[in-house]
């Protein structure tokens, strides 16, 4: 696929933009055209936080999107919203602690994962962006997981600890991506 | 809220103190607080002190621009909030126009002697009777954790990556004595909050400086060191360990101006 | 009939805000008003109010905020240099809609020369010169006892529309002496402000209030931007201009300030020698009059813009012909005679006309 | 002997560990792998004994979210 | 090609500046272009270069005004509030002529709100915030490689026309990754410096050299603004703008900054569905590309102006085709869907395309 | 020029100093002073003491706005003047970049100490290793004689009709002492020109403040208290009998901080 | 005569302008409108001073003059430029000390006095206003010289002296005039 | 015995009596009714035999209106 487009979106604290950095950043290595807009208030911590990444071999025009190819919700009580987003035939995966909503469209796929008790019983919750990116990106296919782990390694260089953990819960993701598809 | 008490007879000794406005302090602002920010315990203070002065019914406050300016929300007084620096200019024409109020502004460190310099030296020279609290937490705290007037000899920042160094960025700001050199000010003092004996010095700064006021005595103003674990890169607790090792001995804590009558 | 008393223009100023029970005023010295300063140091501690000389403008424009923000009426008063100096400020002021008057006696510039007439500051009073989308209300007078309406007339139109106003003067108008009839003009009734201003917490009826251009954030931002805009477009009711001589006029002359008085010695003698020339005086710079220029451009007239700048509201002219007449001006370059910096003068507007028509 | 207890409001609590830090008797302690629903560390009332009531965890919670409540008849449990 | 990096477009602005051979940088903290003055902060002492960070906004300005006179490249960038306080200082700098260059990351008002993005500064920018008859080149980059690329450009623009260069953009525009390209660009040569500016005293080959707004007395006042009108009229030949499907179309969208990249996704949606649309994307603000845009009206176009504020540009646009083709606008009260405030997307400006064509 | 030297044999030993323009100065600038302004002196002891020092190949000046600033034209240095009060913020510019310059401005009382606190506070803070003259005549002189923070208490000015009162307009404001307090200043003195022993002292601080900018310690700044007889509505005479009488008991003449390096 | 013009021209130190204020204050209590417009530079000494007073029973719209009915000359060295500022039929009053320039036009009255040696006389330069406001008064007729007297009484009010050498200054210019017309 | 000489150069003197203020011995007087072209008072040099060329006068004159010379020979008239 020559374009590949993801918005994820959550609270501070969850890591959202991390996740979103680190998969923009393998993106530029393999792509002649990479985008990533991260979207933040001017507080720094507790508000929305979301980002949109694109890659491409074409041109990008506009790197905010209406509707993309991959939602990744990381705070589900936003879930009729971020489904607007969804583009037809796209994908939709969804933390599911809390989830009450309904689907009010057919036309794209849903993967409810539990990305929040991973990330607790891994020892932080700022973990759970990278573990819903390792799904998502075992659910899309739009990059190969050894460009994401790459990307983490350089940047965690030096903080064996925490390089180690971030490593795990991409990996942890990516595994619950692969069996949930 | 899931406050309960159970159990035997009892009566509520500290809670949320009765000048702050729970509702609009955790609706908009609460949330903006960092884990191990001391900011609020400067709010707390204040409305304590207010409270046991008696003068709540005159009170009215002006916040800065940067983290300190939340407390906007929780202190139960009409607030405002206008240009960054700006507050000592705000609080002038409220106190000339009510000259029986108790006006007072929170400021930051960045808010009170580097942008808005010029607005305290001001209101110094003019003597005005209105009451400052500046909140040093020895950076920028809003936009991230820039160097400020205050940070210390060697301490990272963003823009001091290799650390404050005097040849190049100077000498931190001493604000607290700064403002004792004036002669149209009735107090200056500087506290901190990282050890339970210095919280209670520093209320009784902070209520001396609200006391000068309704004294009508001049200007009278008290700076507060806080803890800002995030852009120190610490924990909460070591960011308190850091105060009485790194802060400390460069900013020391007292009172510098105390005078009930001016010559 | 008041006091009949002969005073110069920022006298008048003086004496407009007193007579709208301006409550408190506040300044950093400049030429060419520093008698407005001045006056109010005199005037105030006599009458119980209040006047602080700031330690610059930007404290000025902070201490209007205060006092804005607490309800009473006030004022301040400033030249182009501290009015570049007040543009974060009034990007405050106008944000927390906070209802204030600011006079600005306009100096040559940029920056600071030596001269003192001129009106260079046009597009940055009626364009908003700090950050944001918003319109502060100008007002123009052309002579000195219409400056000491007009004063009274912002002080008005702040209130109503809890928005800062601006009277824009030029050096000439500041230090011109006319016979002035002090007055209070009643320009009828004012919304309260007891809703939103600020009090001491004894004085509360109801709860807490917060004055802050970021209150926009509670109200829902966009909301705040689209109530706004529907206060800045209510403003165009106000729209005020003078006709002199426009209904038969083949050309209409269109200037403010010291120029307007020119250009209708212009006007009077290029009909005595048989010009159907006539002249527009926009008394608001903002709004601007635009539509009336259209329809006297859909007439068939042309225009002829005299200011004395390089040409600012020349632009709002033309954006009001849209292209339908020819539009001219008449330029700063144009001064002529007498002292170093010499002015616009009639004679030259005449030729012009001459030309023109 | 307990003289009265505290209640932590776990809503609006960051988990910055002050209020163990400051409490001279050890009546606060965080056990490390509790977390609240935005997955801040959760300070515990485990030592309910020791405290006096003396107010300094409260005073010293920069989040206001504990409350100190002072036993008025002897009889403590 | 040069290093191909990853980087949003706060870094581009420094790594511009970099490649520009700027000497020193100047700035305030404020959100959202932090980045800059962090950048400088790491950057500028490695290569013995000067970064200060001044107390205040009026300070930065100042400071640049120093940079400028003693003859070195200097840059300052700040968002909205700090603009409004640095008026007095751009007029001071315009009217001493000196070269630099002032990076603007619009962030919402009027005032401090508490979001980031947003357009709503281009009045007071291109119509000049300070006190006078000044003019600045403003230049709006829509990429990270643009914002590097027109950061040199405005280095180079400044010292050729001896005046400040504000570069406009948006939060967006700063906190875009995209990857770059760092390289030097060769505009050409440019006049020496050597017959104006500041020297110590041993390195004087001249007499003395007097940097000042005030010396346009000493040439002759009108002399003078008539020298700095014909540079301004000079700066018309820099006017650049970027045609995207323009030749045949029916309705010309007119945007800068993000917007413009929303709108040429629109424009590709619009040709998709058959609909004659395309782009025009000023670069240069001002000058503006009014004759181009008339052009394009006479050519019987309807226009759609694009921009994230109340709308401010679409004044010029109108000024541009002078009432010979209908102009409407996409503005901040379009945002649709996402976070708390919302972004101007393209699917909205499709309708709107629909709705006009 | 009329002088002429006629008679016995003779060599000049006072005139106008070394490091004057007399053409810009004469032409442009010269008229500007009134009877009795004292502030040209400030001129001349710049030049005699850049010229002692031997320092002249390497200075460069900036002036305030006010008539101090009329200097520009007398000093024969490479000269800038820009923003009101801005003037410590330019030079901070020129001094980084020419960290070997001998970097001095030119100040008023209100241009120093009122719209430029912040700036003046903001060098102090990073001290700058610059020279900051300050020429207080306690009002704004150029814009006619408006109460400026130096006024000194009961002094009338048109802004203080009725004498500058304490209690509303606050205290003169102490420069020198003020800057005095900053660690990142080398030097900080006040003199006056009312007395001829005054004026050698006054040439002395001047001096040593150059000096240590040449030696790179730290800010250096002097403060001169100088006559502007016509705002004072004094004859010129009378005026130095005001400053004895007046200015001095409210501006103690000295140095307030002298170091050869910082601690 | 229901409307009157008077430019005054001198430099700083000349009483110019309390000369223009004297007179327009006369002015104003006698006519429905009177202007005065001083000029000056940011200087406030030393430099160019000028005004121009214009009273009327009617309307006056421009304050400003291209040419007036009387022109008073302090500084005889800009005697080309203000005489092009006397109307046809006007008259121009100019100080004679330096006076070198000729005449380029025949159309208006010319007075040349000898105001410096006068108020040199009377021991101060800054009479010199008075002195040739006095003449202009007595040649135009424009307004009475009471009137003159009383503003000038009403200025200098409590200063005796002062008030002394200013009436006198006036008289000694009115009697000048009036010998010269 | 005149140890040397000033000059006044009167057409920048603005008469304000500082060198006659300060001039310890007396040799410069303000007579009080010559005035220069601008009308200022003017100071003249009315004792010369008693100057000393100590330069206080020049110092203290804001003008830069006086040199001082100073006689090299000891014939001094
Ligand atoms: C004119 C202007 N410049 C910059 C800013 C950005 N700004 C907002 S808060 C702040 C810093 C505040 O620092 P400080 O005063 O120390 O307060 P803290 O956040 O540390 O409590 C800055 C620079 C602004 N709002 N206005
Ligand atoms: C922003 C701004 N505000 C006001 C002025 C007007 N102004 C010019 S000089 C001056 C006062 C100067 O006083 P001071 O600095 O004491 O200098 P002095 O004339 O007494 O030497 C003022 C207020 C200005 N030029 N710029
Ligand atoms: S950044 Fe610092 S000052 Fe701001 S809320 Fe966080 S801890 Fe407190
Ligand atoms: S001090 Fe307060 S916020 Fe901190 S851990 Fe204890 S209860 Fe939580
Ligand atoms: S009230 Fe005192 S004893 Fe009890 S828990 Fe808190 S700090 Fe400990
Ligand atoms: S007004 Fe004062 S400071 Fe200015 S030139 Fe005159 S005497 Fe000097
Ligand atoms: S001191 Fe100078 S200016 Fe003053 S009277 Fe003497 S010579 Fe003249
Ligand atoms: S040189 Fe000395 S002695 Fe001679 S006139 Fe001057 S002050 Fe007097
Ligand atoms: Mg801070
Ligand atoms: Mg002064």
């Amino acid at each position: 696929m020559s374009r590949n487009e993801i918005i994820m979106a959550g609270i501070g604290g969850m890591g959202v933009l991390v996740a979103g950095q680190t998969l923009s950043r393998a993106a530029f290595h393999q792509y002649k055209h990479t985008s990533y807009v991260p979207s933040f208030g001017a507080a720094r911590r507790g508000g929305n936080s979301e980002y949109t990444v694109i890659f491409s071999d074409e041109k990008i025009s506009s790197p905010l999107l209406d509707q993309s190819q991959s939602v990744v919700l990381l705070d589900s009580t936003q879930f009729a919203a971020y489904e607007a987003r969804v583009r037809p035939g796209g994908v939709y995966i969804v933390e599911k602690s809390d989830l009450t909503a309904e689907r009010g469209r057919k036309d794209y796929k849903l993967y409810t994962l539990p990305g929040m008790e991973i990330a607790v019983s891994m020892g932080a919750s700022v973990l759970i962006g990278l573990i819903m990116l390792g799904a998502c990106i075992a659910i899309t296919e739009c990059i190969s997981p050894e460009a994401i782990e790459d990307e983490i390694r350089l940047r965690f260089a030096g903080e064996k600890d925490l390089l180690q953990r971030n490593l795990d819960a991409f990996r942890r993701g990516f595994e619950l991506g692969k069996a949930a598809r | 809220m899931n406050k309960k008490a159970e159990g035997p007879k009892k009566e509520k000794v500290v809670g949320t103190p009765a000048l702050f406005v729970t509702e609009w302090w955790t609706q908009f602002l609460w949330d903006m607080y960092c884990p191990g920010c001391q900011t609020p315990l400067v709010g707390r203070l204040i409305a304590e002190a207010i409270e046991e002065l008696g003068i709540g019914d005159r009170a009215i406050m002006v916040m800065g621009n940067g983290c300190h300016a939340y407390l906007a929300g929780g202190l139960d007084f009409d607030v405002t909030s206008g240009g960054h620096g700006r507050a000592p200019d705000i609080a002038t024409a409220m106190k000339r126009v009510m000259p029986d109020g108790i006006v007072f502004t929170v400021q930051g460190d960045g808010d009170c002697v580097a942008i808005g310099a010029d607005a305290l030296i001001g209101a110094l020279s003019r003597g005005e009777k209105i009451t400052i609290i500046m909140v040093n937490n020895t950076n920028y705290g809003t936009t991230g954790g820039q160097m400020a007037p205050t940070t210390i000899v060697g301490q990272v920042t963003t823009t001091s990556p290799q650390g404050r160094n005097p040849d190049v960025e100077g000498y931190p700001t001493h604000a607290a004595e700064l403002v004792a050199t004036f002669r149209g000010v009735s107090y200056s003092a500087r506290g901190s909050l990282h050890t339970t004996a210095n919280y209670r010095r520093t209320k009784k700064y902070i209520t001396t400086a609200f006391q000068r006021q309704a004294e009508g005595v001049g200007l009278s103003f008290v700076e507060v060191i806080t803890a800002c674990p995030p852009n120190w890169h610490m924990t909460p607790i070591e960011s308190l360990a850091w105060i009485e090792e790194k802060a400390i001995p460069d900013f020391p804590l007292g009172e510098f101006k105390n005078v009930t009558h001016i010559e | 009939m008041g006091d009949r008393i002969f005073i110069e223009g920022n006298e008048a100023v003086g004496w407009g805000a007193l007579s709208a029970g301006c409550d408190c005023y506040f300044a950093y010295p400049i030429s060419p008003q520093n008698e407005i300063p001045e006056f109010f140091s005199r005037e105030m501690p006599k009458r119980g109010k209040v006047f602080v000389q700031a330690q610059s403008e930007t404290g000025t424009i902070g201490m209007l905020y205060g006092a804005a923000a607490i309800g009473v009426r006030a004022m301040t008063s400033t030249s182009s240099p501290g009015w570049g100096l007040m543009q974060e400020g009034m990007s405050n002021l106008s944000g927390a809609r906070l209802p204030c008057v600011i006079v600005l006696v306009q100096r040559v510039g940029p920056a600071v020369q030596n001269l003192q007439h001129a009106q260079m500051d046009y597009k940055s009073v009626t364009r908003g010169g700090g950050g944001g989308d918003y319109r502060n209300m100008v007002l123009a007078p052309s002579s000195v006892q219409e400056t000491h309406d007009i004063v009274q007339l912002a002080f008005y139109l702040a209130d109503k529309y809890s928005n800062p106003v601006v009277v824009l003067m030029d050096a000439l108008m500041g230090h011109i002496f006319e016979p002035l009839e002090v007055k209070t003009l009643d320009f009828g009734p004012l919304p309260s402000k007891d809703d939103w201003r600020l009090r001491l917490r004894g004085q509360r009826k109801d709860g807490k209030h917060i004055v802050s251009p970021a209150k926009g954030m509670a109200e829902g931002y966009i909301d705040y931007l689209r109530n706004l805009r529907e206060k800045y477009k209510s403003m165009e009711s106000e729209i005020r201009y003078e006709g002199y001589m426009i209904d038969d006029a083949e050309l209409v002359l269109v200037a403010y300030g010291y120029c307007a008085r020119v250009c209708e010695e212009a006007v009077n003698e290029a009909r005595a020698q048989g010009l159907k020339a006539g002249l527009l005086r926009p008394i608001t710079l903002w709004p601007f009059p635009y539509k009336d220029i259209r329809d006297k451009a859909a007439q068939g007239c042309k225009f002829l813009v005299v200011e004395d700048s390089l040409g600012q509201m020349v632009d709002d002219v033309r954006m009001g012909v849209e292209g339908k007449a020819e539009v001219s001006l008449v330029d700063i370059t144009f001064r002529h005679i007498a002292s170093e910096d010499g002015m616009i003068m009639p004679q030259r507007v005449v030729e012009e006309i001459k030309r023109l028509i | 002997m307990a003289k009265g207890e505290i209640v932590i409001d776990e809503t609006i609590c960051k988990g910055c560990g002050y209020c163990a830090e400051f409490c001279s008797r050890g009546c606060i302690e965080i056990p490390g792998d509790k977390f609240t629903a935005k997955g801040y560390l959760i300070p515990v009332f485990a030592h309910p004994e020791k405290c006096n009531a003396c107010g300094v965890c409260a005073w010293m919670c920069p989040r206001f979210a504990i409350d100190v409540y002072k036993y008025v008849e002897a009889t403590a449990k």
